[in-house]
């Protein structure tokens, strides 16, 4: 199972990347996912997450070949 | 029905001028209202002047997200036509940031739907804002509520 | 602030065009939020096909009650700008009516002076619609509302 | 005493006039000014006053040099 991982705006610039891989053997949440790949960093409060381009929520259940995304809150327009 | 994301700076009263000369042609007679939302790029902000600003976005879930606020906003309110642009790379202040124009028959719905797009836009649609100010770049931490 | 009747065609984009360079001298980089309201003529209202229309106004009082309009959008909204064209005379199908613009510092009190504006103008300046259908002439009842 | 009077739109259409001019022994209100014109036509439902511009009620008092109208609703816009 691949998984591609997005970090965006103040997220990226404070993890220092911009993108993750992950082969998990097992399925994972979207929470899951992200205490996966960093141990030592809780999620920061107000994060969002999307699964493949959709909002997700930190319990949604991550597919093989699905993108997850997180990021600040946004500031549009 | 346009949705469109610009990397470079735009005339938003262009914009509106040439959308509306191809909507004439289809619905000359049948708009009473036309409801419409410039945002610009101010010199502060919190405080501080601003320099620049570049917007960063989420390539392909940012123009989902943009037309599905415009196809809500449709299935809400009997609307005849949606125009709305978005910014993003490096802006200077004032230059705009977004258009956003709705056309219907009467005001009300052309009204709700332009502020609907607008208070959508603002909270769900991903892009992000980083200012360079005097004391160095920052990013934008939310938006100011509608 | 601008607030001007006119007894001929305007085009509202070119209005508003020249009056933001005006504006952006002083202005530039002060504000974020432009909400603008154009009404335009319709070609059908009521059931019927309207051919041509004229707009009777109370010279003197009207353009007294669009200024205060404004000016009382301006105390209840903290406005940067505002710019209010209303035509009088005789009008085609798809000649705009009316142009309401503000401009202010955030999104919040430029919808919502802009929308005050026009309701406040519905309701209150003295402007009688005539309608020119083929069943003859026919005065407009009241407005839809808000 | 003199009074003028105004009347727009379908008003006036009806009436078949635009203006009127009274002078009255004593002071009248809207309402008075309009009976004592229209003795035979009561002020149509809906119909609008305004004295020297501003909106008025029917009991306002009318001064000598006031301008008083009526018309319709009004459908600018």
């Amino acid at each position: 199972m691949a998984v591609r991982i997005k970090y965006f705006a103040s997220l990226r610039d404070r993890l220092g990347r911009a993108e993750d891989r992950l082969d998990p053997a097992v399925a994972l949440t979207v929470a899951e996912v992200w205490a996966t790949l960093w141990p030592d960093t809780p999620l920061p409060p107000n994060t969002l997450a999307a699964v493949n381009m959709e909002y997700a929520s930190p319990e949604q259940t991550v597919r093989d070949g699905d993108e997850v995304a997180f990021f600040p809150p946004v500031t549009g327009g | 029905m346009k949705v469109e994301l610009r990397a470079t700076p735009f005339d938003p009263l262009l914009e509106l001028g040439c959308y509306q000369a191809g909507l004439d042609e289809r619905l000359s007679g049948r708009y009473g209202a036309t409801a419409i939302f410039i945002g610009t790029m101010r010199d502060f902000n919190d405080g501080d002047t601003v320099q620049e600003m570049t917007l960063e976005h989420y390539p392909g879930m940012t123009e989902r997200h943009l037309q599905r606020i415009v196809e809500s906003a449709a299935r809400e309110w009997p609307l005849l036509d949606a125009l709305l642009i978005h910014r993003i790379g490096a802006l200077q202040p004032n230059d705009p940031i977004v258009l956003a124009a709705v056309w219907s028959a009467q005001r009300a719905e052309a009204f709700a739907a332009c502020r609907f797009i607008m208070e959508e836009l603002k909270s769900k649609a991903p892009f992000w804002k980083r200012e360079r100010t005097a004391a160095g770049p920052r990013w934008v931490a939310h938006n100011t509520p509608g």
